[in-house]
């Protein structure tokens, strides 16, 4: 088992490498997806290979079927899987981070035992917390549920569900008591997506994915016992699964931008491609170039203190998330420019290896706006990190 | 005085253009052709022929309204400002550089015929790269993209006939001449690739001195910039209403004063590039020697302006600046789709340069300006 | 006289043209100024200059030795002073502008006949409105003044006045009562310089010129008769200076910028720069030498709807000095660039006809500031002309 | 772990070094050596060679702390902050260039005078242009525009020796070499122009490589956009304080959303350059390949940043912002000063990409990072 050599960090990343160079072989591997329906099965397929090798949910407690991976082993995964340019495993995210911080802390022993193991077989798990009219301001949540006998009845609408069309679960967000304090009426359920009165539409985006789905909830009735935390405490529920540690997805992220670029680079130089005659393109790739290399140094720096539960580590994120998001449009953006009107031609591709810039450009705009924005983030550098008054 | 008359039919057909593309390209029916849901393009086609908008800048003697430069400005910026689709750019551009460059007889032919909406023009994304050879077999070969549809009646091809540089312009006809469209991330345009195999042309227009490149590409170059600062000050103002609309934490976004800022940049932004393409038109429509070099800048400067303007609209949007179902992402691929006619920022400025260089060195100024 | 000839465009100019070819020979014209008593030296040799062809106060009505020329008219002289690298009349810009707006309107006709003739003759005033703790929020002035018999005496400080070095009056912002609202109890005077209390230190600026004073008031005694306006009214009197008319001396400021790139580029061109061959910056020197050719024609669009009295004014005015102050800070810092190491060392001037580059630059970033901040600018473009709701 | 150890001994030194010159180079002591009010050039100096500063990057041998890289980044990112006076960036970077470029012989005779505060370097701005003659009769010439000062001992001068590329290490005497000090924006900093006329070189060291010139360049970079971050961090946290402290139509500037905004994006920019200096000071201690790229990035980065933060600092301070007697006009003033040092921004990043193509050809990669 590759695992087993997790101490070992010369030994690990030799197996991890051995592995990838086989399986990169695979046809799924190969092929990258051409649509969304693809992508869905790709994830599905890269799933199972990484469980037959114990990849699945490494880093989960070993009781849940993990095996307990420090930061540290998941970063040399994440090193080793973008240096060998295979798939993330992007449909997984709620599954594999809010799902287990979120049960592991509120769950009771029943839930924990009846969710957490089929993940790591694949199931899609999604998230229903954002509203149309609760987005930053998440409180405001006015998806109704209403107790009725040993159930619940939930009525209202999400949206920025990922993956929501192809998820088994969904953790949902709902107001339970309509009276209180916005904070204090909030009720956080696990609810079956199959449940009739559970209608998904598909949410397009600008790069031309159906990521997103929109939830529509009608007398959507959930059991009480897929409650999580106490009733009218959801908030503090949320607030978990909003702090679950996933910098290593942005870490992951943020490598595959280095291996965009010297990818592109080393595709240009056997092209002999018009931009690397441009000075002034040229400078623009170096600065750009050194940019991420400057963020990868920053995000290892942060997950370092991670690791170390440094109190740096709140310091450094808002900067980071702003940093690699705006580095990732520019970067997009410059590959377009670079490649000239054949560009302007839509490759596709729709996952995060595709190599069609236009696609990659509009992707990362998406960066910036999802998982607070860029604008919260000035807002809590201003007011947290340099304690400047609230306006 | 004629300026002053110029002026007044300028802002009468303006209210028009505006009105017709307020109804016909209403957002929605906009995002319905963009996924392929209406013939707006023909449509729209249609009506501009009725309405004269396709000869809104050619001489009378063809039919045209005869309002050159400044007429053409006003058209595409309305066109821009409502993300209207079709294939206005190649055709009025080379409209334009026929009634300059091509042989009366030639224009005779086609000119009214475009001004009735009954010919349509494929051109060169980017004109003056990658002839075809012509010879007495006729043009064969594969050009480089090429800005047009599916249903574009003639082309305009960059040529080399014995050895000297030239456009051949060619009626396409199924048999001598197939297109394959290329998928573009902007659908409100089209684009692809010609392959001729013998085709004969209808006419061939000398660039020994590149002046016919020059002036196709200054017609592109109008015809782009004019649609980036009509689509970069329509969606500004409609990410104002958007903020206007839209409240988080009980105030409106469009209360917040870095948001304001930042809206107050992007506007400023968009006049300061009407404000130069101003300047570009004002020279061309006045002959000026130095009327190229202030459209090659123009339509630089407007269009990383449109694009840097919709990519801030997208991020000020919000998450739904992300979606398919909003503007923004229209607006935004129209901003790099126009980045690439012509030609690129760069190459522009690139001979903007040399262009300045020439009249610096000969000791003239290019920036004189009556009040 | 060369004014007779401003009905003929073409001969008004020409008689500016023939004027100020014969001037630019003096040695005055020929040698800039070294230092700030240089400078103000210099200016009054301007003005007297201009004075003896009836160019000293030209834009001031008939009957307070005014021509009543026209803002057209006045366009054309600040074209022709820029062409010939004239000097400006920096130094009098409160004489030449906001004492006439404010004493025609309120001022009485011994206060007009008294203080207006001598501005041609030289006379320089200052304002002295701002304080420290009230710049952008002009009606925090804590200046106070008290009435004695038939004086008020005046007691605060004052900041950013231009030139109150030199200065042979002042108008003055002053607080007479102290309980009312703010706005309801301030009043405006006309101050000699040389009333005993009044005491200049110069404010150096980041670009070595003291062209800024600070004005201390101890028990400083001004006669009733020196009010403007009614007691506790001088909020509208303020109002009224400081919204007089003066776009042409942006206007002249901007046509300046334009002779300064094609200056600098043809010196470039004299001694083969290095960065003529470098393509970045040529493509960095068109933009910007685009930008200000468009900031030309909106200036002009500016005046041209001033004439006309039209609303756009308005609407214009705040992304012209926008567009305007940046555009200098940026051509400043591109011709530091560009001018490589040598930039470095200070080779000064001490007006708009300096060729140091960093003078330039040290000098723009001031207007980026003065004249209400690019973020007033911003705001009123926000506010009052997208109708976005205050904060 | 020896890079441990090395930490600690930073951390502590740093602690030690800032202290030093909070008090020394207090904001208004520096003020008035602006204004040639004091001498703090030389106390300082006097001070750095008792506490160790100057040979805090010289090995060991030499009298120095054998910090390294580490050592002068954690240096001159404190004298940055405090706006410190002196003739640290020629001095330390010339040592440096000494330690690798020079015989054995050499070192021995300069580098522990250098750490005992007895020598001092003029060096040239840019390295790597316009060579004097070497020849018989001695140097002789006027090299370009140099760093240091009147008190310089040493110079570092580019020559040609027989067609051969190298640099002379010239002992400064009155006899030989004549300086004349060169009035600079940045009064902080010294530099001037020399005349030689037959100088005896202590030394010279060859070039034919440009292994000189690099090594040289490398220095000046590394203790130039320590500098640039050290100084665009403090100056942004100055502004921060300054707008705590002010209020305006009774509010606190330090509340308002846009002003709010930009210091984060200030601050981000800062700590960007931070990591991209980190960057290529760690792959200088690691003794990388690509050292050099990332050290040309880094300077080029930091200068850009440091110039751009320090005038939106100007501008965030509103009117006194601009006035002799706030420190922003200073940060600004060494920012373009640094701007030029060691070679543009431009240059640097033409360097940077040639280093950068020639290991992507070979295949190589020079991103490679442990956790």
């Amino acid at each position: 088992m590759i695992l087993d050599k997790v101490d070992d960090e010369a030994a690990f990343r030799g197996a991890l490498r051995e592995w990838l160079a086989e399986i990169m072989q695979a046809d799924e591997a190969r092929l990258p997806p051409k649509n969304a329906k693809q992508f869905n099965t790709n994830q599905l397929w890269w799933m199972a290979e990484r469980n037959k090798v114990g990849l699945g949910t490494p880093h989960w407690p070993k009781e849940y079927g993990g095996s307990d991976l420090s930061l540290r082993g998941q970063v040399i995964i994440a090193e080793e899987v973008t240096r060998a340019r295979a798939p993330s495993l992007g449909q997984f995210t709620i599954s594999l981070n809010h799902i287990p911080a979120t049960l592991m802390k509120w769950g009771t022993e029943e839930q924990k035992k009846k969710y957490l193991p089929p993940v790591s077989q694949g199931t899609i798990w999604c998230q229903g917390f954002s509203e149309p009219n609760a987005g930053s301001d998440l409180a405001s949540v006015r998806t109704r549920a209403v107790r009725d006998g040993d159930h619940y009845v939930v009525n209202g609408q999400k949206i920025w569900s990922s993956y929501s069309m192809y998820a088994k679960h969904c953790i949902l967000l709902t107001r339970t008591d309509p009276d209180a304090p916005k904070h204090k009426g909030i009720s956080f359920f696990l609810m079956d997506m199959d449940t009739p009165g559970v209608e998904v539409r598909p949410l397009r985006q600008a790069n031309g994915l159906d990521k997103f789905g929109e939830i529509f909830l009608t007398d959507v009735r959930i059991p009480v016992e897929n409650m999580v935390g106490p009733e009218n405490e959801g908030w503090a529920v949320a607030q978990t699964t909003l702090s679950s540690e996933r910098g290593i997805n942005s870490f992951e992220r943020h490598e595959r931008v280095r291996y965009l670029m010297e990818d592109f680079y080393a595709a240009s130089l056997q092209s002999d491609a018009a931009w690397l005659k441009d000075t002034a393109m040229q400078r623009e790739f170096m600065q750009l170039f050194a940019e991420v290399q400057g963020c990868r140094r920053l995000m290892r720096k942060l997950l370092r203190a991670t690791i170390e539960k440094s109190p740096i580590a709140a310091q450094v994120t808002p900067h980071v998330k702003m940093i690699n998001t705006d580095l990732r449009a520019q970067v997009g953006d410059f590959l377009t420019r670079a490649s000239g009107p054949e560009a302007q031609g839509i490759v596709a591709g729709f996952d995060e290896l595709s190599t069609d810039p236009m696609f990659t450009y509009l992707t990362a705009l998406g960066g910036r706006i999802a998982g607070g924005s860029n604008e919260i983030m000035r807002n809590i550098i201003a007011e947290r990190i340099l304690q400047m008054p609230k306006g | 005085m004629s300026e002053d008359t110029l002026e007044e039919d300028l802002m009468a057909l303006s209210e028009g253009i505006d009105s017709a593309l307020a109804e016909m390209c209403e957002a929605r029916i906009v995002h319905t052709y963009f996924d392929g849901g209406n013939e707006l393009d023909e449509t729209l086609w249609q009506c501009a022929a009725e309405l004269g908008w396709l000869g809104i800048g050619l001489p009378e003697e063809y039919d045209g309204l005869g309002l050159g430069a400044p007429g053409l400005d006003l058209l595409f910026r309305a066109l821009g400002s409502f993300m209207a689709p079709g294939a206005f750019i190649p055709t009025l551009s080379a409209a334009q550089w026929l009634a300059e460059s091509a042989a009366p007889e030639v224009c005779q032919t086609l000119l009214p015929e475009v001004v009735a909406g009954a010919c349509t023009f494929a051109v060169p994304l980017v004109p003056g790269t990658a002839p075809l050879q012509l010879e007495g077999s006729g043009l064969s070969g594969r050009p480089p993209l090429m800005l047009g549809s599916r249903s574009a009646t003639t082309a305009i091809v960059a040529i080399e006939q014995a050895g000297k540089p030239g456009y051949a312009i060619v009626p396409l006809a199924a048999a001598t001449a197939s297109f394959t469209p290329t998928e573009i991330w902007d659908s409100t345009r089209m684009a692809g690739k010609y392959e001729f195999s013998g085709a004969s042309p209808l006419a061939v227009v000398d660039d020994a001195d590149g002046a016919a490149t020059a002036c196709l590409r200054r017609w592109l170059a109008l015809a782009t910039a004019a649609d980036c600062v009509g689509g970069a000050r329509a969606i500004t103002f409609k990410t104002v209403d958007y903020l206007k609309e839209r409240s988080q934490f009980g105030r409106s976004l469009a209360s917040l004063q870095a948001l304001k800022h930042r809206i107050a940049g992007l506007l400023t932004r968009v006049i300061q590039d009407e404000a130069l393409l101003d300047q570009a038109v004002a020279s061309l429509a006045g002959s000026e020697p130095s009327a190229d070099m202030w459209m090659n800048m123009a339509k630089a400067s407007a269009g990383d302006m449109f694009a840097a303007v919709a990519e801030d609209c997208v991020q000020l949007h919000g998450g739904v600046g992300f979606t398919w179902e909003f503007d923004c992402h229209i607006y935004l691929k129209r901003a790099l789709f126009n980045r690439e006619i012509a030609a690129s920022s760069s190459v522009l400025r690139d001979l903007a340069a040399s262009q300045f260089a020439l009249s610096a060195r000969s000791g003239a100024s290019t920036a004189e300006l009556a009040l």
